[in-house]
């Protein structure tokens, strides 16, 4: 059956703050939406993550900053950017002018740094989330990465609950390499976290056979992706486990519809798209209708009921060719 | 505003090293000026290559019997070209441009110098029509490792004043660098501004003969690119700007074509100490 | 130039034992031998990795155990074999039949198990080396991991190394799913290992989303292939940077000659071929014969003298194009 | 002894909801017999698809003007096959075979039934023509859900002493399954031994069958394989040995051919508890 697809109700609510769909772009991958409205409308998705933001006006590394590898490619870019002011004034300005939903992301070198950046936030119109990038070197502890340690990531999240203003959901950015994401998450959302955003990239690192030396400046670079994405959804699997009602904003290789259904049904109640911009500048807006077909396809009446849908025990048994609404399949404790 | 097509591979023909192909790509033509490039996704639906690959635009069409057709040129270098090399007249292809800044134009008739290394003069050509239908003075020099890696020297002669050859193993024109002749040509033809493509070496030849004579000149640079639209910021390189402090600006959509002596050829590859948010230490 | 293929000699060392190249099959890739000898002669690689075997026959887990992914795939076989008597008798038996270098990899789910397999295998010829698959579930503290835990795999492998008999050595190979590869890594070797097998698959899930369920038996499996090369790469790099005397056996994604350069130039001794066996059977000879061809391009006199060569300081000026042997290029301090 | 082939596409062809694809594969065809398979791989050389696709042999040539030739039938199922299906004369393949282990043949001329689901029939019909060769009665049911998805109708008639065919929407033949028609085959022809390739339901129907009538039964099983040579245990299921012992076999290489009251159905896509080395729990 090929429903029609305006039959769904695209939706989605993340910690209380309602967005019309679950397409996001990624952060660092659509820089603050302007270049993107270009191609299609940024307000015609659900939101649009910005760049990682820093307190200052920041270089970034030394180029070569990117390789592709298979599926996949690395990037160094070391937080390039304007530094907090410009940002607001003249980036979430424009994303608030064109009705955009903009979540801010925020990054920093210390507990301070972030602390005060999410206090700068205050007054300013047009912020819909603010996303956590805590992998980011902690200056004060021998560069090792907030999002590797517990106490540290709870910290920065704590710091930030604390100086954005209330109602305004504050998503922690979890990286992949650590031994138990699951941990990292539950003391984020001890911490305050309203939700968690998975995943960041990998650490990879490519050598150039012809100079015999690491390819990137910076040595290693982050892996982002389709090759990444079953990782993705693993994390995003055991975090919706162990945190069935913590909402999750889902990524990691997303290029297609079906990948989107994916992390949703994984557990993510919205999805951003990083990598794929690059090959696809159209893709945000391609998923979107690619994933509402394949709803409509499946009968599936409000995309929440496919939130974490695949963990439904496995009785009663499930229909192979799904022919009508899922909605009452659902098994009481999954989160809709 | 560049455009993202669906497009079709209407021809390609190999020109000595290189390859030309000519991509049917309605609405790109109409929008593309000397100096813009196109960025072609390849491998197919189930490629393994995720990041599109860049080429300057040599020629458009706004309309042919099949539509606005682009041609670049290019040279097989990797997985991505190879692919490219490999396709077929009425093979899809998926094309995205205009995209980066132009060749900015003289407001008057002066005399232009055009420099162009191995594949580089592709986008040079288009614009000695322009010029030349300004009414500038158009004198061009082209070099290459050999004489297979010379393009488009017949047209270049056609529709210049004068041209100079150089190739690195002199099997055509001089043996040497465009950077050896050069300075006879800037003499010779009075030039007024320089404009520049091929790889960074060169360009940064000609930017600084420039700058010795106090000539303006423009050239088009080649980063690795990730996106070519300006969101990922992998294709950055130190330029100075108008207030006399260093940036890391994108090449994709600031550039590809620079005033030469704004660009800080030393300090490619590197994050200048004094560079705007560069890393106290 | 294009030296001639003959010119490099392609003989390795890891931890005293010699082999002819540097060109291993990867565990679980290649069974063990029997049915890869029918493309070509498994004695003309460096070794052969057997498949992980535990001490009892296992009939592994339910299917489907596969699952493609872009430039990768995800497996969860759950070691699947006939116990540690069968394969002695059989296989191990056969190899050396043949001529080929056997490298026993082991899995248990206690110390314990682990010991015993490795005093089983006292007495039987045929062995060039043991790997100990750490990756497994370790039964008596709740199925973590041995690999994600420097105390559990410490545990493992100074069991193993006491009862391997010496001048066999004994290899740890470990998990890229961890905060600190190096730290997994230190632990090892101070519990005997004498070198490291890097890495085994990165814990991943793909959800099938017709039957919007995962599309594994067991759920999560482990992802290989070119899509993990990155992965690879870095942990090689970050385990020689950290202990450069100790060898490693790399892998993760080889799928060219010039993909195993790319790990010996991290700091890989020696490298596995896996997944990319499934693509292309004969891959392990066609990788080793591009390898010798790339190092004779590069004027490379001695396999051992591009290990790490990645890692050598930026000063004196590397050449782009390198015209001559590389050996005089040699910084002091890189392991050789 | 499978080989390893940098074949040639010679030529595809659609057959009803099918693919018909030919390559030059020199090598194979001597080796092939009746159910075996061949596996390619799919993408070319930058495919993000890493694993081959298997077939069953449809046909084979010895020796043609081309080189020897294998032939096998193909639905577009997902990526890999769709890129298959978009495949010209002359483009290169790499292709691995023969894979498995074939039917086994009876010794006397015996009374065959052949039981075909979908593309199923394409391993049957070279089965045929050897148990025709051998004297042997060749009876043939042809089951699928529409007509279109029916392959080698008229071929299996031209060999066969009878034939049955049955859809599930009743475009052709009986509207219904095979297993409805197969007892009546069964009987009318007094089948000494049955071979049967298709889905798995229809092969556990067909052996159900035979077992109640105590008819000895070979199917063909179709199981996901990540490398189709043996060495990635991914192709398992329950089979029960000569010694009474269900072990998890690997299809590649011990089938895809099993005896079918081997395969334990009810269990396929779990271990069950008696298998050896299953969990103790
Ligand atoms: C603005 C611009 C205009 C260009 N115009 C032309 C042209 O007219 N003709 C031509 O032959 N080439 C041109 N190039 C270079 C061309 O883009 C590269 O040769 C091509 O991308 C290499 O791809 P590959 O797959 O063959 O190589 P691979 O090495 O496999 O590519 C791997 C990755 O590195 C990038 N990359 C590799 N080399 C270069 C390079 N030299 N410059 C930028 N990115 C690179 C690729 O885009 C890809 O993302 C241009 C590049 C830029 C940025
Ligand atoms: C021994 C054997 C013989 C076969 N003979 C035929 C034949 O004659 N004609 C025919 O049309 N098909 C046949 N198949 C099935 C065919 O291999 C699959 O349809 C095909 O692999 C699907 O690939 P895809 O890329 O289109 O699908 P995808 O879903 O993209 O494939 C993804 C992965 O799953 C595997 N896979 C998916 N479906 C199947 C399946 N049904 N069986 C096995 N693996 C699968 C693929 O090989 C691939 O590794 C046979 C399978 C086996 C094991
Ligand atoms: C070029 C590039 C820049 C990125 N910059 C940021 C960043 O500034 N902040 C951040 O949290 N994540 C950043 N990411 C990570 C992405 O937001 C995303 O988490 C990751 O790439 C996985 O998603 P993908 O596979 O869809 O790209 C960046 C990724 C890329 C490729
Ligand atoms: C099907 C399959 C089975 C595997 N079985 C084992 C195993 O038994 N023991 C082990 O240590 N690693 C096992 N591995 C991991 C590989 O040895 C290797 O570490 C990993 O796949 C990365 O290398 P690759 O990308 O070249 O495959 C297995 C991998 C695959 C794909
Ligand atoms: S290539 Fe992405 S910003 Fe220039
Ligand atoms: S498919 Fe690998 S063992 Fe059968």
């Amino acid at each position: 059956m090929t429903g029609t697809s305006t039959t769904t109700d695209m939706s989605t609510t993340l910690a209380g703050v309602r967005f019309p769909n679950p397409v996001f772009t990624a952060s660092g991958c659509a820089a603050a939406g302007q270049e993107l409205q270009q191609f299609f409308d940024v307000a015609s998705l659900g939101g649009v993550v910005t760049k990682s933001i820093m307190l200052a006006a920041r270089s970034g590394r030394a180029t070569p900053r990117m390789a592709e590898t298979p599926s996949g490619m690395l990037n160094s870019i070391g937080l390039q950017g304007p530094g907090i002011d410009a940002f607001l004034e003249k980036d979430l300005a424009w994303l608030h002018g064109k009705g955009a939903r903009a979540v801010v992301s925020i990054a920093g070198g210390s507990v301070e740094d972030y602390a005060t950046l999410a206090s700068r936030l205050r007054g300013h119109d047009g912020i819909a989330m603010v996303e956590v990038n805590i992998s980011c070197p902690n200056v004060e502890s021998r560069g090792e990465v907030f999002a590797c340690d517990p106490r540290a990531a709870s910290a920065v999240v704590s710091a930030v609950r604390k100086n954005v203003a209330p109602g305004i959901p504050v998503f922690a950015k979890l990286s992949p390499d650590v031994t138990d994401i699951a941990l990292i998450a539950r003391s984020c959302v001890d911490a305050g976290a309203d939700g968690l955003s998975l995943i960041n990239t990998l650490l990879g690192m490519v050598i150039d056979t012809d100079t015999m030396r690491p390819k990137l400046a910076g040595v290693t670079g982050g892996l982002s992706g389709p090759a990444i994405r079953p990782v993705a959804v693993r994390c995003t699997w055991q975090v919706h486990q162990a945190l069935p009602d913590v909402p999750i904003l889902g990524m990691g290789g997303i290029r297609t519809g079906l990948d989107a259904l994916e992390l949703l049904l994984a557990g993510a109640s919205a999805v951003s798209v990083g990598t794929t911009v690059f090959n696809d500048p159209t893709a945000p807006v391609r998923i979107l209708r690619e994933l509402q077909q394949a709803l409509a396809d499946r009968g599936i009446e409000r995309l929440s009921d496919v939130v974490g849908l695949a963990h439904r025990p496995l009785d009663p048994p499930q229909p192979t060719v799904p022919t009508g609404p899922i909605g009452d399949l659902l098994p009481e404790e999954v989160e809709a | 505003m560049p455009l993202q097509v669906q497009g079709e591979v209407l021809s390609i023909r190999r020109v000595g090293a290189y390859q030309a192909m000519t991509v049917v790509a309605p609405g790109i033509p109409e929008l593309t000026r000397p100096g813009h490039f196109v960025a072609l996704a390849v491998g197919g639906p189930e490629s393994s290559m995720l990041l599109r690959r860049s080429f300057a635009v040599y020629d458009v069409k706004d309309r042919g019997v099949y539509g606005g057709t682009v041609e670049f040129v290019f040279a097989v270098h990797g997985k991505g070209t190879e692919w490219l090399s490999r396709r077929q007249p009425r093979d899809p292809i998926d094309i995205v441009g205009p995209l980066g800044k132009p060749f900015r134009l003289p407001k008057t008739a002066v005399n232009a110098t055009l420099v162009g290394g191995g594949y580089g003069s592709a986008p040079l050509l288009p614009l000695a029509t322009v010029l030349r239908e300004r009414g500038c003075r158009v004198d061009v020099v082209l070099g290459a490792g050999s004489a297979d890696r010379l393009f488009g020297q017949l047209e270049a002669k056609r529709m210049s004043d004068s041209i100079a050859i150089t190739t690195d193993d002199g099997t055509a024109g001089t043996r040497g660098r465009v950077s050896d002749v050069l300075p006879g040509v800037l003499d010779k033809a009075k030039t007024d501004v320089v404009y520049a493509c091929g790889p960074m070496p060169m360009l940064r030849a000609v930017s600084d003969l420039c700058a010795e004579r106090g000539i303006p000149c423009q050239v088009a640079v080649e980063e690795a690119m990730a996106c070519g639209i300006g969101v990922c910021m992998t294709c950055v390189l130190p330029v100075i700007g108008e207030d006399g402090l260093t940036r890391m600006v994108r090449s994709c959509v600031e550039g590809p074509v620079f005033l030469g002596d704004r660009v800080r050829w030393d300090d490619v590859g590197t994050v200048p100490a004094d560079a705007v948010g560069a890393p106290r230490s």
